[in-house]
């Protein structure tokens, strides 16, 4: 098993995610939360029109990040990143940002996991070590958003599973991922079960069946 | 331009006393007073229970009110920012709330509409839903969350006219509006006070039914 | 005891309340929504500048009735009655305008009513003859308002007492009502008592008590 | 203007089928989509369940759909505007629920923000709160109600940009911007196209994301 660098597998995993974006926007139009880390480089590889980003401190139509010439420390992202204005963006306040993700009308949100597992449950908001105190959007976002696409590395930095049996931090909701997308593999959650979808050129199915506690289906 | 909402910073802030509910407006840094929260830092008031999306950073803003122990209790979303508030928490020295970030922005609306208590999905099943009554509408669980109030609320707004009708500006907007309306004293911290009549009547965002008091920074 | 005619008891009515609005207006802004009939004659009379006039279908600072020939009727009020602009006014949606209602923002409502009794319960809605079929804003309206000012003619055109022992039609708050304007008599709620403040000039306390089936107190 | 969401009217229309629940913005005639009512008069789609503040006049507008023998039931405010309504109920032609207009307005806002219920002190005691869950909070009974949501909302708003963007005009915004929320469908008539970038961002009320359809009278 060839191994690949964490930036590889960054952006291999935001490619992979943009692309299935690209797809869906296909259809029509796509409305998208971007959370921090991975899921903000999606943004960099989608290549369809139709694709509108959200924002949870209250924009709609987030344009790329802001030259540093041109910041603006009033217009952020979620990530407090400055960001830019696209056409027929607009503003609101986090009420009203909230109900659009609560209310279903966020088509996919795009998030980083510290474990996701078999049953689809995932745990990205705490590691209860006393040091972290902070749950942000990431509740809401999970059961809000229609489609949540589970953006992370396959293996933590100590080398185990991130998709997992069962979650053994507290959770951000229950049942909720519909995709997890690592450097090694697509998988989708269908009917209560984990399936893989696409596996990476450099991997076998023994291999990633060896690197991935859960267990998925192989269709 | 003359409004009799107007007061000094200094004035404003007299009007906070020892052990209020304060809420205050910002995500990070943006959309934050920080003349008033300067004031109220200088001031010393203490046994406060501060109500904001989060608490800046390290002896930073609202970071300030923490290193000089003004706080008795947190109610917010995300405190990962100021890692001196996990260490407060674990020492003993306050209280903190964690409330899902739309769940907050939404109890804050509902205390300013007269809604004592919603259900909604988020949270269900998780570790921030515990001791809260849950039911099932559509098959789905939800969690009964009750109205946030405050006594004061200071926030921040672009520019309000005379009157104290308010607007904001960009993502500098977000929780400030429904703050607004949630609160028993309502101080606003603006940029600029236009006449009367010289905001558009179908673009004013907080109605000058809400705010008692308006104040600008170097004043 | 002397009678006066239909249109100088509203008349009286309306300025009654108009007078009481304008002693309140002395300390500070008031913010009132007025109904359908007397209640909307108020606005004719009260004198301060500082009474602001809301409208539960969604604006705050109604101005007069709108001359004949400057009739918009996209700009009308809950009665559907083309009103003006004031400068400094704005329109809300009707879950923000009955937020400003519910969440007790709207210092006073007037309102008529075919029945107020003497534990403060209101029926104003409807007569239960088949012929109507309607709530509109009766019920929010008495329940957040603050103050519920409540403008009727003494008698029903039959000649009975409106101000009842108990409300025999359906009612629209329990014990909502703190004031009550006839055209002879001005009442308030007073710790769960009917109180007698005035009397018009051409009755005595011996024909009011003639003429009101309900127990009051005269101080 | 072009915009890839434009439909004619009667294309518009063609999208609700029979038996659906439609949601019209309006507040009596302010903020009305006529040219949409007019097409589902026309249209003769029966058994439906019409979701609005009130129902026009006999044989005008939102009236007509009830002279054609085109509603099943209705869900609304205020229906002594239009006498018929009282009629057909009493002859059992069609149902009625009514709700408290804050309630309808709040609860339709709900729908729309994922809420699937909440408590109001509005009706508690009254005949609309039977059969309800009441329960007390700060010593107050309150009423569980449910959120209203429907198949199709008919929506009135000023201008679109060609996004779908939509900002209201006065009192015509009324149920309009919650309405558009609400529905699993959202045709919006609107006055003028404009293009995408030349509204506000911090004046638009609807953003595009709830918007599917905009048609234009006469066309």
């Amino acid at each position: 098993m060839q191994t690949i660098s964490e930036q590889e597998a960054k952006e291999r995993i935001a490619r992979t995610i943009a692309r299935h974006f690209d797809q869906e926007a296909e259809a029509g139009r796509l409305f998208i939360n971007l959370g921090v880390g991975i899921p903000t480089m999606v943004a960099n590889y989608v290549t369809s029109p139709r694709i509108y980003v959200q924002a949870e401190n209250g924009m709609l139509g987030v344009g790329c990040a802001a030259p540093e010439d041109r910041q603006d420390h009033d217009l952020i992202n979620a990530g407090r990143a400055c960001v830019t204005e696209t056409p027929g963006c607009s503003y609101l306040d986090s009420a009203a940002s909230f109900g659009m993700i609560r209310g279903g009308h966020v088509d996919a949100t795009v998030i980083g996991a510290f474990e996701v597992d078999q049953d689809a449950n995932i745990a990205n908001w705490i590691i209860p070590n006393g040091k972290q105190l902070g749950v942000g959007g990431a509740m809401d976002l999970v059961s809000g958003a229609r489609e949540v696409v589970i953006a992370m590395q396959h293996l933590s930095k100590t080398g185990k599973s991130k998709l997992v049996r069962k979650c053994s931090l507290p959770i951000t909701g229950i049942g909720e991922a519909d995709m997890v997308v690592t450097e090694y593999a697509v998988f989708v959650f269908e009917h209560n079960q984990l399936i893989l979808r696409e596996t990476a050129p450099e991997i076998t199915l023994e291999e990633l069946r060896s690197i991935t506690e859960a267990d998925f289906i192989v269709p | 331009m003359y409004s009799d909402k107007y007061s000094s910073v200094t004035d404003a802030i007299a009007k906070v006393t020892r052990g209020s509910r304060v809420m205050v407006g910002s995500f990070g840094m943006a959309g934050y007073p920080g003349a008033l929260i300067e004031a109220l830092a200088d001031s010393g008031i203490g046994d406060l229970t501060i109500i904001s999306n989060d608490l800046g950073a390290p002896g930073v803003g609202l970071g300030r009110l923490l290193s000089n122990n003004q706080i008795r209790g947190l109610i917010g979303t995300y405190y990962n920012w100021n890692p001196e508030v996990a260490t407060a928490y674990n020492e003993g020295r306050i209280s903190v709330k964690l409330v899902p970030q739309g769940t907050f922005a939404e109890a804050i609306r509902a205390a300013g509409v007269g809604i004592p208590a919603f259900f909604t999905p988020t949270a269900a099943g998780t570790q921030l839903a515990e001791g809260k009554e849950t039911r099932r509408f559509d098959d789905r669980p939800c969690v009964l969350e009750e109205a946030i109030h405050a006594d004061v609320a200071l926030i921040k707004a672009y520019k309000a006219d005379e009157l104290g009708n308010l607007v904001y500006y960009k993502t500098a907007r977000n929780f400030n509006p429904v703050m607004a309306m949630a609160a028993d004293l309502v101080i606003a911290e603006v940029d600029e006070i236009v006449p009367s009549g010289s905001l558009d009547p179908e673009c004013v965002i907080t109605p000058h039914i809400y705010v008692d008091v308006l104040t600008m920074k170097g004043n």
